[in-house]
């Protein structure tokens, strides 16, 4: 209880300004938790619910998809008829090396190297932005421009079923929730990126690089089950 | 336990309602082979309910009676933290009442959904704020039957169903969601618009006639009471939800298929566009939206709007004429008025072009400035 | 719900020191089951793809089903295989596996009780199924009623039945008599979606006995 | 601790019982404002809180009154009038409404939407749930201090998108949104847009906080606190802040799918399109059934903190009451489809039918638990203690009416009446909202250091109840002879139950102004309270002064007694026949 000291506003956490040891051997605990131990497991329970709160929002996107294709399954076989698998399985792959990497880049937070702890960091950022990029310039645009949207203003003219904008509503629309997904954890990569610099991950030390890591591997177990669904349909 | 639950039962089943409690929650029996279905079973979880609240209050205001602290010695007290039987008996024998309670509704649900395949049907069309009825022979309700069931003059649709004969419903909606609700028949249904839903009754009695042979009688309190079956729209669906009702009264069967031939054409050869038009006032429910005496609604009021301007939500004026009319009757998205919700839909290709024509003479008829203000309305 | 199952682990842990949560994966670890998933990856595709191939060559139809369970059980594999290594449940506090168990459990509740209304629309189950039938009139008809107003009621219902009664009327109101009261064949479609919005509660024939309710399309009239 | 002088008021820790209290202001008024714009006190927080709950609530019950008022009659004359010039001198669309519902519809759907998503499901988890769970467990904080801080920021911007929704006219789709309606009212307009984005991000608030007090209480219970000796009330709060986190995501996802309809018309809710308007109703209950239960539970556990001290006698069956909570929670989640029972196929109303008979059971648990916990206790009657009484009263009441709906042959003919009204108010104004105002009495002396005037306080329980029968009660009638919910003009039959009930919402409104002025008094004008006014025997009482100084306690709590031993704490600590506790009227003593 000694080394808690209750400041003004001790939920920042103690970090004493003049010590020129890194922050993370600097830094202590919010001065609510017994000690970085006790903190630390509290906000990786707090980042494990966060998650679940991300699985059930998608699961709307599910339940939708689910209800859809058993009212309307020509719809749905005809409208992933369009949809190219090769663009879709490349980037299942790279989601599934940025977990990789993900992954790696908490092991080097556990064992303190920051230089590849930085690279991995990087590597996931931009495995992310190639995500984002692969589904803007092959899947997006092109559909876009054939008018292949959701609902009302779906505008493709050889559309077989008067249902496939449906289709094209539910694809748009989880594929769309996912892609912002990408985009808030590409911006919590910087973020990481910008800690890392400042050395304020190491042992003991690295919620952050885990949760958003957590969070990384969620958005991509969403990737694993949307591709299937939407691009093998037949 | 088990039988006393269903002594009671039985004994509120077999009352056939009627009794002081039944009348206090319905005010009279239902008239449908079904409602005695919801009435027995209403009436019996009453008796549950009455029993358990006074089981559990009964205790609570004799131990704060009993036990308040003037009356003890110490101001704190040793008893029993938990009791294990006592626990497992409050906790399971809710649940054997439960169990015959879910399965006599579930029954009373089968027996109101079910429909006899013999049945009479009737498609039931709603749309924001009518009931449209459609019977076999292609006969609709008549404006000349319509009825005021509520307080306001608003004359609203005459349903008519055969005595003694299974009624089948199917119902669709045009725009968003309805229910269809016959409080004297002691059951409802959604009417959704991407699929038909159903329900069916069967009445029993041929609904009596009021005072002078019309569907009314007079209240002591001097207020008009519709003396047939009132149908209620139960689903939110808008502005004027509350208004979109209708009456529904049981004929005998010769009443019956008379009715459904008199109504079969509403517009007979030789009526004036006029009266047309006002046939068609309400028998397309413009009723429910546009007044005809100045007052505001939903829409704007239909007098002196011919021949007027007026302003519209795009910032112009207009004149009313007939070509501006026709459009905005058949599609009224194109110039809103201003200060009034864009909620009327387009009846291109619902209203025949003899009803258009009449609806523009009734409105006109309506003007000080229309080509009708010298005659009597 | 998560929480008694932990009271005894940490019961006296709410201070505790115990050191979970900081086991390092190996990095073979790690790439072996980066391996495994794009193994599975290309699994899924080769998967669909063979089915398309037997469906074309040997002529046979795969039901649908089969596309959707064989998809979802890889992306089910694969899910395993991300939150126990990647996201390292394996090695974690039991508590965050228990959270992601039943968050699972609620997504399925949520994804189970909805199909199961909306995907049983249009089906009509047996035991409502019995009661459909010509002067049927649900539980009601044997139960409610006393015996007598039953008979009444029935032979009523006969009635109707009965072509000589039908111009017992007054007469006129040829088109309501002539039709005799009998049932209006509703005309169902074949296609699922084409005849859309579709109820199938009074299908005439739908016998007394039928067992299955998709035999019963389109037979005639019972009578 | 060896001892507990829970007895002598103000001889908690020595003689600095209101040095350091967390009320003290920061030098002067700008610092103080800023200090509790930034804090991340739980206490503070709570307190912001309880202050924005209480001032929506009478917004709220401002709408409430003007929907009783406009039932006054059968047709619209009291709208098209008074109510109606006002609406059209402030928004000038149409001076003289005349016969048009608008006015009714959308009051009716602002009452909704204010009580339910910014009174009733922040109302005793965000205030009082986030002033007392650190103190009940023994911690100085709840487990993320800033996050708490984000969730009620992101509730003051939900409430703001609320507001702007209501400047602009406000909406007209019953707070449920049910779809096509509510994407197609209004085309043209973005009130609904702003009220859906409103509930959207509230959604947030309520996630946020659920999710940190499920880790407080696993993460920061104090040395010695296990599961079970926590005080029932944090379990209730940990009952409904697990709904919170698991269901809520599911409406974000509706409403955004809802906002998605309105912008994009992607269809998925729009049967032109092929979408099914039903599925917005599974997804709209599979979140608002649950968090009628985060409504409920945390209601549930105040009643307990008030029942075992009010009869000074331990709770009985804690275990009971503890599993109950947690089965609710459970069960919660597989019941929503029994309001579908009219517009969902046989097959799910049959399913959930049975099911929603099982909810039944935890909820009467409870309350025979905390009758047997009056059984042999030493009962006073305070304010807060009537309170519970009403609470057993009225949501017994409410709870036994859900059997009528529960059973489908009944429901077919009472859904979507006021039958559903009337038993909705006895579940969640007559449980949830009455337990809030028992526990704020409570714990009043706690959160502000001092005491109110008994008398008027128990005046207003009693207005408050009998407002509350007369109100609701008559409901009943009306919804069994078939009224219909949400109807601005009514068959003249069910007008003299309607004129009954407009007069029971008077003195309703009534009794809780008495209240309101009580406490403001007791702002102004208040006896400075003891440590431990009620003699109880949970942390906050027993270890912390009143008001509570900044980091909650002097030393970290030992935990060496349940919450409600008061067979063992208070017989340790006097002879027999002497009162170490204040009887009634000393308890009482908050008047002279």
């Amino acid at each position: 209880m000694a080394t808690i000291d209750l400041g003004k506003h001790g939920a920042h956490g103690q970090v004493p300004a003049n010590d020129d040891r890194p922050y993370h051997e600097r830094y202590h605990a919010a001065h609510h938790f017994v000690d970085r131990e006790h903190e630390f497991d509290a906000v990786k329970m707090g980042v494990w619910l966060f998650l679940a709160t991300e699985v059930l929002l998608f699961s709307g996107m599910f339940v939708a998809y689910a209800i859809f294709r058993m009212m309307h399954p020509e719809a749905f076989i005809n409208g992933s008829g369009y949809l190219d698998v090769s663009w879709g399985l490349l980037n299942t792959v790279v989601l599934l090396l940025s977990s990789y990497t993900v992954a790696a880049a908490v092991r080097h937070a556990q064992t303190g190297n920051q230089k590849w702890l930085r690279i991995n960091i990087v590597l996931t950022f931009l495995a992310g932005l190639a995500f984002l990029l692969i589904k803007l310039i092959f899947e997006y645009y092109p559909k876009f421009v054939q008018g292949k949207l959701p609902g009302k203003f779906f505008s493709y003219p050889y559309a077989e079923n008067p249902y496939e904008p449906l289709f094209w509503g539910v694809y748009w629309g989880a594929t769309g929730i996912h892609a912002s997904h990408v985009i808030v954890g590409m911006g919590l990569f910087a973020w990481l990126y910008v800690r890392a610099r400042k050395l304020h991950f190491g042992p003991g030390h690295y919620n952050a690089v885990e949760g958003v890591g957590l969070y990384w591997h969620i958005v991509d177990i969403v990737w694993i089950f949307l591709f299937p669904l939407l691009y093998l349909i037949h | 336990m088990m039988d006393t639950i269903l002594t009671l039962a039985e004994t509120v089943r077999a009352e056939k309602g009627g009794g002081l409690l039944h009348r206090f929650s319905f005010g009279h029996v239902g008239n449908s082979t079904q409602a005695y279905e919801t009435e027995w079973l209403y009436i019996f979880i009453v008796w549950v309910n009455i029993i358990s609240f006074i089981v559990v209050m009964g205790p609570m205001f004799w131990f704060v009676f009993k036990y308040h602290r003037s009356k003890q010695a110490t101001n704190y007290q040793q008893s029993a933290s938990h009791n294990t039987p006592l626990e497992l008996a409050w906790s399971i024998i809710p649940l054997l009442v439960l169990v015959p309670i879910f399965f006599w509704g579930f029954e009373g649900y089968l027996s109101k959904l079910a429909s006899p395949s013999d049945a009479e049907e009737i498609q039931i069309k709603a749309s924001m704020w009518n009931w449209e009825a459609t019977y076999r022979n292609g006969a609709q309700p008549h404006p000349r039957d319509y009825v005021k069931i509520m307080e306001s003059d608003l004359e609203v649709p005459l349903i008519v169903v055969p005595q003694d004969r299974p009624v089948r419903l199917i119902m669709h909606s045009s725009d968003v969601l309805h229910s269809f609700f016959v409080p004297d028949f002691r059951t409802k249904m959604d009417v959704t618009p991407n699929r038909y839903t159903s329900m069916w009754f069967e009445a029993r009695e041929v609904t009596l006639r009021g005072d002078e042979g019309t569907w009314y009688r007079r209240l002591p309190n001097g207020k008009r009471d519709f003396v047939g079956h009132k149908v209620f729209c139960a689903e939110y669906c808008g502005n004027q939800h509350s208004e979109m009702a209708a009456g529904l009264v049981v004929l005998t069967r010769e009443e019956y298929a008379q009715k459904l031939e008199e109504w079969l054409n509403p517009y007979s050869e030789g009526m004036s566009p006029r009266e047309i038009g006002e046939i068609a006032y309400k028998k397309r429910a413009c009723n429910t939206c546009h007044s005809i005496d100045g007052q505001r609604n939903t829409g704007p009021t239909w007098k002196n709007w011919y021949g007027y301007e007026h302003a519209y939500a795009d910032g112009q004026k207009r004149m009313v004429d007939e070509n501006h009319l026709r459009e905005n009757i058949l599609y009224s998205q194109k110039t809103l008025v201003a200060g009034y919700p864009s909620s009327m839909p387009v009846y291109a290709g619902v209203l025949k072009d003899i009803e258009v024509n009449g609806l523009i003479e009734y409105i006109k008829s309506l003007s000080d400035r229309g080509p009708y203000k010298d005659a009597p309305q | 719900m998560t929480s008694h199952a932990d009271s005894h682990a940490e019961h006296f842990d709410a201070h505790g020191h115990k050191d979970h949560g900081h086991v390092i994966v190996s990095v073979a670890t790690l790439r072996l089951v980066l391996g495994a998933l794009l193994f599975f990856t290309l699994l899924t595709v080769g998967a669909a793809k063979g089915e398309q191939w037997i469906a074309e060559v040997f002529q046979v139809t795969i039901p649908q089903s089969i596309n959707v369970i064989v998809a979802l059980s890889i992306a089910v594999v694969k899910t395993i295989l991300v939150v126990t290594f990647f996201m390292q449940l394996k090695y974690d506090n039991p508590l965050n596996t228990m959270i992601f168990v039943f968050t699972i459990l609620t997504v399925a509740f949520f994804l189970g009780f909805t199909t199961l209304d909306l995907g049983n629309r249009d089906s009509i189950d047996r035991t409502k199924a019995r009661y459909i039938r010509p002067g049927g009139t649900g539980l009601a008809g044997t139960e409610t009623l006393a015996i007598t107003e039953f008979a009444k009621l029935q032979a009523k219902r006969n009635e109707t039945y009965d072509p000589h009664h039908a111009h017992h009327g007054h007469g006129q109101g040829q088109s309501i008599t002539d039709a005799g009261y009998l049932p209006k064949v509703p005309r169902v479609g074949s296609s699922a979606q084409a005849s859309r919005p579709v109820t199938k509660i009074t299908l005439p024939g739908f016998a007394v006995e039928a067992d299955d309710d998709d035999d019963a399309h389109g037979e005639g009239p019972a009578h | 601790m060896a001892t507990i002088d829970i007895g002598k008021a103000g001889a908690l820790h020595g003689g600095h019982e209101h040095h350091g209290s967390y009320l003290e202001g920061k030098g002067g008024i700008w610092s103080t404002i800023w200090d509790w714009m930034t804090t991340v006190d739980h206490k503070k927080i709570g307190m912001m809180y309880l202050v924005a709950i209480l001032v929506m609530f009478f917004f709220g019950g401002m709408a409430a009154i003007m929907v009783r008022l406009e039932l006054w009659e059968p047709t619209r004359a009291v709208a098209g009038g008074f109510e109606g010039n006002i609406l059209g001198h402030m928004f000038g669309e149409g001076a003289n409404l005349g016969k048009s519902n608008e006015f009714y519809n959308r009051v009716m759907t602002i009452h909704g939407i204010i009580m339910v998503f910014l009174v009733i499901v922040p109302s005793v988890p965000a205030s009082l749930g986030n002033f007392l769970l650190p103190l009940m467990l023994g911690a100085k904080d709840v487990a993320f201090p800033r996050l708490n801080l984000a969730s009620w920021y992101v509730y003051l911007f939900g409430s703001l998108f609320a507001i702007l929704s209501l400047l602009s006219y406000g909406v007209d789709t019953g707070w449920t949104f049910y779809t096509p309606y509510s994407t197609t009212t209004d085309e043209g307009h973005v009130r609904v847009v702003w009220m859906v984005t409103a509930a959207f991000i509230l959604g947030f608030s309520s996630i946020f906080t659920g999710l940190n007090f499920v880790v407080t209480v696993h993460k920061l219970r104090a040395p010695g606190m296990g599961w079970f000796d926590m005080p029932l009330f944090v379990w209730g709060i940990y009952g409904a802040a697990i709904i919170q986190v698991l269901a809520t995501p599911v409406i974000g996802i509706t409403l955004l799918l809802l906002l998605f309809e309105r912008f994009f018309h992607i269809g998925i809710f729009d049967p032109r399109l092929g979408g099914d308007p039903v599925l917005f109703q599974h997804f709209f209950w599979f979140y608002s059934h649950p968090v009628v239960y985060v409504m409920i539970l945390p209601g549930m556990a105040i009643i307990n903190e008030l029942i075992g001290a009010g009869s000074r006698k331990k709770i009985f069956g804690y275990r009971a009451v503890a599993f109950s909570t947690l089965a609710i929670a459970g069960i919660s989640f597989i019941v929503w489809g029994h309001h579908l029972f009219t517009s969902q196929g046989e097959v799910a109303s049959v399913v959930f039918s049975a099911l929603t008979f099982l909810v039944a059971i935890p909820s009467a648990v409870k309350v025979f638990n905390w009758i047997a916990t009056l059984y042999k206790g030493s009962i006073i009657l305070t304010t807060w203690m009537l309170y519970a009484l009403s609470f057993l009263f009225l949501f017994s009441i409410g709870g036994l009416t859900g059997l009528f709906l529960g059973s489908l042959a009944v429901d077919l003919h009472l859904h979507d009446t006021y039958f559903i009204v009337a038993h909705f108010h006895y579940v969640m104004m007559g449980g949830t909202i009455i337990a809030f105002i028992g526990g704020i009495h409570y714990w009043w002396p706690k959160m502000t250091g001092r005491m109110y005037n008994e008398l008027a306080g128990q005046i207003g329980c009693a207005l408050v109840f009998i407002g509350f029968n007369a109100t609701f009660f008559p409901q009943f009638f009306m919804g069994s002879r078939g009224m219909p919910r949400r109807y601005a003009s009514y068959v003249t039959e069910y007008q003299f139950w309607h004129q009954f009930s407009t007069i029971g919402s008077w003195i309703l409104a009534a009794g809780l102004f008495l209240h309101l002025f009580n406490f403001i008094a007791s702002l102004v004008n208040g006896r400075k309270a003891p440590a431990n006014p009620w003699g109880a025997l949970t942390l906050e009482w027993t270890h912390a002064s009143s008001p509570p100084i900044e980091h909650n306690f002097e030393h970290e709590p030992v935990v060496t007694h349940g919450p409600y031993d008061y067979d063992t704490v208070l017989p340790a600590q006097t002879k027999p026949g002497d009162y170490v506790l204040p009887r009634p009227a000393a308890g009482g003593a908050a008047h002279h």
